[in-house]
């Protein structure tokens, strides 16, 4: 417990030193950099011409596609890493067996895979 | 658990805020200098000189540029969401900053050994794409937005890849300590057993970085500029800085994970000068042949770049982990590995050079196309 | 909008209009297209020119015959020669000037030249359109400035060179001329392989440019497109072989054409046609001899009797035409300048749609356009 | 260039002029045009380079389609088309065809008179006389009937009222002070 407390405050540490880091860096920008209150600058830029609308309407559905198929995968990479580790020594079972059982798994998410390409989901439009 | 710095022992807060505070200046130097022999070996490329105006040989231009940055001054559209805007800069700066917790820079020198260290970098490193979508979004700009847009896409694809290409390796190394899969390429490095997986994994490192050829995102003839299109001063140059730092460290653990970091051709016996050198040396190498890929290669189309990842990288890292974990269940010999991986490569350039040359189907004419009329 | 309607839509999406330009990276000046896109998809695309406009053929109705060169080079600034060259013609023909030998031969090997340069530009650009970090743009300016340099000596200037004259040159060339054209001529041959060695096999470049904004050649005749764009379709059409002008009849060259009329057509195209522009220089230079550059009865102030004409020469472009109808007096009554880029641009809608933003970019980027010709 | 064309000496007498006249049209490809425009109100003129065709602008649309698909003319290009100011006679449209299978060229006019400045558009045959019609009729006002498009090109779009290339539009006070000083030259020659 002590090594894990003793080694996740680095990390703790290090976000907070990352946030002062850019912080700091902000702060020094508002005390040396000049302000002008001119409403022009505030447009966004759209190539020298004004905007005719806000930018954030709604798009297409295929990010959403593409999400849904990255979390189906980053969960089963999920899966696969602690098998990864101990398959090979696996404890109370035969680690051909823990094999054979992972290559099922990563068949069926295969044939998920060739779905979703038969079906086009893989082709940006 | 080594919580002595220097030879003393004291308190873990203290330790990790000296380690911390090493890194800090550690990084801020290296990313200046990255930048500056970024603009130097660019330079030479291009048959130009780069900087030589701002102190010896233009040494101190990453530092002018600092100064020029925090004194410009920093504009925010006034059709932007504010919080969401002022805090994408820390979503990207930060995750990056964290990342180099868990890196190995030599025998038991580095911040922390985190037992799940390749699992803690591959975590931590996704988190910084949620503050370009951030950026993106918040700009109320449409480049910044299909910048945002593109730059999610591209790194949730890639970052599969990516984290089986680590897997892979981790399989053959047997730990996610990225210290001891360091220490465990004493003899040989990694790279020679798993090819197939560092082709991945620096294919997938290109993008996750977002740098040629796949710099979609910021696409300076596109979108010029990309999600960071509004952002001016002091805060263009966070994402500007952990673009720099986050190749550093991917190119870091690139080179601990498969050419076998502090470690490999010299082992554990010779001190700490020649490890820090080692570690130096190779991710120096790689970041060159970043530099090298970036001044030579055109962009890719979003369209080639999401198949590549989808349709290419990944099966074939699939078939590496179920290689991989064949060759160690049956205990077959190492060799195997070098040969399935080596022919993994093969294939790979065979399929890249087979889809360039395929024909690309016109795209069917749409509703629009076919009235005359114009808008 | 009432409520229950902005509902219903509410989970629509919608194609956003992305406005390109003028102030745009990759529009090649002041060029403005709206572009209305469905994901990355373009659907539409309105072309908006104008923003050069600087009223070149009413000035010239202004101005005296010599002063209309000057302003020639304004119009088509990156081959200004090409352009001159047309007007000079056009005076030429409506005044009854012949023009010597020696002049023109001259003036073939300054176009040529500034074909070479003019090429140069749009292989560095294209470079930067497809997306290399400015490797292809810093190669070919290393050329392009060697040419440059060359007319600099020439003319006196790098840019505007006001150098033709009805009736041939406004002042003999250096002494040292052939001996430096075959030193340009050398390293742009150097130049020309080195773009071919960085781009034309690069596998990204070919995935991104093959089989992208098609245009077939009937439809490239339907838009009156001219010059690399219209023989990458594979037409043979090139002035310079169809109605030879200057020597070009007495040169021996190629007329390259494409086949599909793709992007990297268009690309292959100008890189061919710089290695014939060399050819020809080459050429030029064994026929160049001793002799006098203008008329021998040449009058100090140029009037030209009523009648018009229409000349057309091929510039790196297309073709560049210029009208010239004269009522008598020393200024012509009514100039037009036909520009290729803005019969080339007209093309573009039916290039772009159903592409992607990126390819939209190299779409443009490959016809090469010059907004100051298109603008005038 | 390719062909001589006529030159500005003629003979003595109109019955020499006519017979030069007819001698120069014979050089040219008038005999397969004139047989393609028939029942075309046309008459022919040799110019410096091309031949000069001036058609009624009520059938000009007409003339240019037929030009178009005359399998032995097939003019399939529109080199240039744009407009000339003759102040008090009217503004004359002018029409640059080429044919990229036969190789060559004729010119064809429409004179449009001062109280009716308008002609049919001759995108339904090319289209690229789409700009260059676009850029014609914001220049000089003309009207091209059915165009379909007819938007400003080169100038604002708000900008309707005024002509530039007119002849009757003022100078701007530089181009003025440069004619003055052009005048100067000439008398001083």
């Amino acid at each position: 417990m002590d090594t894990l407390f003793g080694n996740y405050v680095a990390v703790l540490l290090a976000s907070v030193v990352g946030f002062m880091m850019v912080m700091s860096a902000l702060l020094g920008s508002r005390l040396l950099a000049p302000f002008s209150k001119e409403r022009q600058k505030g447009t966004t830029y759209e190539c020298g011409m004004l905007p005719i609308r806000r930018a954030s309407t709604n798009v297409g559905m295929r990010f959403y596609l593409y999400a849904i198929i990255f979390i189906i995968f980053d969960v089963e990479a999920v899966f696969i890493f602690p098998w990864a580790l101990s398959f090979v020594d696996m404890p109370g079972a035969p680690s051909a067996m823990a094999y054979w059982e992972m290559v099922i798994f990563v068949g069926i998410l295969g044939v998920g895979l060739a779905y979703a390409w038969k079906k086009g989901a893989l082709q940006w439009r | 658990m080594n919580n002595d710095l220097f030879g003393f022992e004291i308190n873990i807060w203290l330790d990790a805020a000296a380690r911390m505070g090493l890194i800090t200046g550690v990084m801020t130097v290296v990313v200046m200098g990255l930048i500056y022999i970024e603009r130097k070996i660019i330079a030479r490329f291009q048959m130009r000189l780069g900087p030589t105006r701002t102190g010896p040989m233009g040494l101190m231009q990453s530092l002018a540029d600092a100064l020029k940055l925090v004194g410009k001054e920093d504009l925010r559209p006034a059709g932007a969401d504010p919080w969401v805007f002022e805090l994408a800069v820390y979503f990207v700066f930060v995750p990056v900053f964290m990342m180099f917790v868990a890196i190995p820079f030599a025998l038991n020198w580095e911040v922390r050994v985190l037992e799940l260290g390749l699992f803690y970098v591959v975590a931590v490193s996704s988190i910084n794409i949620v503050g370009l979508v951030m950026a993106g979004w918040a700009s109320d700009n449409r480049y910044a937005m299909i910048g945002g847009l593109r730059a999610a896409a591209q790194a949730i694809s890639y970052e599969i890849p990516l984290v089986l290409a680590l897997l892979a390796v981790a399989m053959v190394a047997g730990s996610l300590n990225l210290t001891e899969i360091v220490a465990g390429q004493g003899r040989v490095p990694l790279i020679v057993w798993q090819p197939l997986a560092f082709a991945i994994f620096y294919i997938a490192m290109l993008a996750e970085m977002g740098r040629t050829p796949f710099d979609i995102a910021v696409g300076e003839s596109e979108t010029a500029g990309g999600p960071h299109i509004e952002y001016s001063g002091i805060r263009w140059s966070m994402f500007f800085l952990a673009e720099y730092a986050a190749l550093f460290l991917l190119c870091l653990i690139a080179s601990a994970v498969f050419l076998g970091g502090w470690a490999w051709p010299l082992g554990e016996d010779l001190g700490r000068g020649w490890q820090f050198a080692l570690t130096a040396i190779k991710t120096g190498l790689l970041i060159f042949s970043v530099f090298w890929v970036r001044v030579t290669m055109p962009r890719l189309r979003i369209d080639q770049l999401m198949s590549f990842s989808w349709k290419v990288l990944l099966p074939l890292s699939f078939v590496q982990i179920l290689v991989n974990g064949l060759v160690l269940v049956y205990d077959w010999p190492d060799l195997l590995l070098l040969a399935t991986g080596g022919a993994g490569v093969v294939l790979l350039f065979v399929v890249i050079d087979r889809g360039v040359r395929r024909p690309r189907p016109r795209p069917a004419p749409l509703a629009a196309a076919e009235s005359e009329a114009v808008a | 909008m009432t409520t229950e309607l902005a509902r219903e839509h509410e989970y629509e999406t919608q194609d956003i209009m992305l406005n390109m330009g003028p102030q745009h990276p990759s529009t090649h000046g002041v060029f403005r297209m709206v572009l209305t896109i469905d994901g990355e998809v373009v659907r539409d695309v309105v072309p908006y020119v104008g923003y050069l406009h600087r009223g070149a053929e009413k000035l010239c109705e202004t101005m005296d015959y010599r002063q209309g060169i000057g302003f020639m080079d304004r119009t088509e600034y990156l081959a200004a020669f090409n352009a001159e060259l047309s007007y000079v013609q056009a005076v030429e023909q409506v005044a009854g000037l012949e023009v010597p030998d020696r002049a023109q031969w001259i003036r073939m090997i300054l176009c040529e030249l500034n074909r070479l340069s003019s090429h140069f530009m749009f292989t560095g650009a294209f470079g930067t359109d497809v997306g290399v970090f400015g490797t292809a743009f810093t190669f070919s300016f290393r050329e392009r400035e060697n040419v440059q340099d060359l007319f600099e000596e020439v003319t006196g200037d790098r840019m505007m060179y006001a150098y033709f004259r009805p009736g041939g040159l406004a002042w003999e060339v250096t002494d040292n001329f052939e001996q430096r054209v075959h030193e340009v001529l050398a390293s742009s041959r150097q130049g020309i392989s080195d773009m071919d060695g960085l781009l034309s096999d690069n596998e990204i470049f070919l995935a991104r440019t093959k089989n992208i904004g098609i245009i077939s050649a009937e439809e490239a005749i339907e838009w009156g497109m001219s010059g690399p764009s219209l023989r990458a379709s594979g037409v043979p059409m090139d002035i310079r072989k169809d109605e030879p002008y200057l020597k070009y009849g007495e040169v021996d060259f190629d007329v390259v054409t494409g086949e599909t009329g793709d992007v990297f057509d268009r690309f292959r195209c100008r890189l061919d046609e710089m290695r014939q522009s060399v050819r020809i220089i080459e050429q030029c230079l064994q026929r160049l001899e001793p002799g006098p550059i203008l008329p021998d009865r040449m009058p100090r102030m140029l009037r030209v009797p009523p009648g018009e004409a229409y000349v057309r020469t091929e510039a790196p472009r297309g073709e560049y035409g210029v009208y010239l109808v004269s009522e008598g007096g020393n200024r012509p009554y009514r100039l037009k300048i036909r520009s290729a880029c803005l019969s080339n641009l007209q093309a573009l809608r039916d290039m772009v749609i159903g592409n992607y933003i990126a390819d939209a970019v190299i779409i443009l980027g490959s016809i090469d356009i010059v907004l100051g010709e298109v603008d005038r | 260039m390719t062909n001589d064309g006529a030159n500005g000496d003629g003979g003595d007498t109109e019955a020499d002029e006519a017979a030069e006249r007819e001698a120069a049209l014979a050089r040219t490809i008038w005999a397969d045009v004139d047989r393609a425009l028939s029942g075309i109100n046309a008459s022919p003129e040799p110019g410096a380079l091309d031949l000069i065709v001036t058609i009624p602008k009520a059938e000009v649309v007409r003339g240019l389609r037929v030009l178009k698909d005359d399998e032995q003319l097939n003019f399939d290009y529109l080199r240039n088309l744009t407009a000339i100011d003759h102040q008090a006679d009217g503004i004359t449209v002018v029409y640059h065809l080429y044919s990229t299978a036969a190789k060559h060229n004729v010119t064809i006019k429409a004179v449009l008179p001062n109280g009716d400045l308008a002609v049919d558009t001759a995108t339904t045959v090319w289209k690229a006389a789409n700009w260059l019609e676009r850029e014609t009729a914001e220049m000089f006002g003309v009207r091209f009937n059915g165009h379909p498009d007819p938007r400003a090109l080169l100038l604002p779009e708000d900008m309707t009222d005024t002509f530039p290339l007119r002849k009757d539009h003022p100078l701007a006070e530089i181009e003025a002070l440069q004619g003055e000083g052009m005048a100067y030259a000439v008398e001083e020659e």
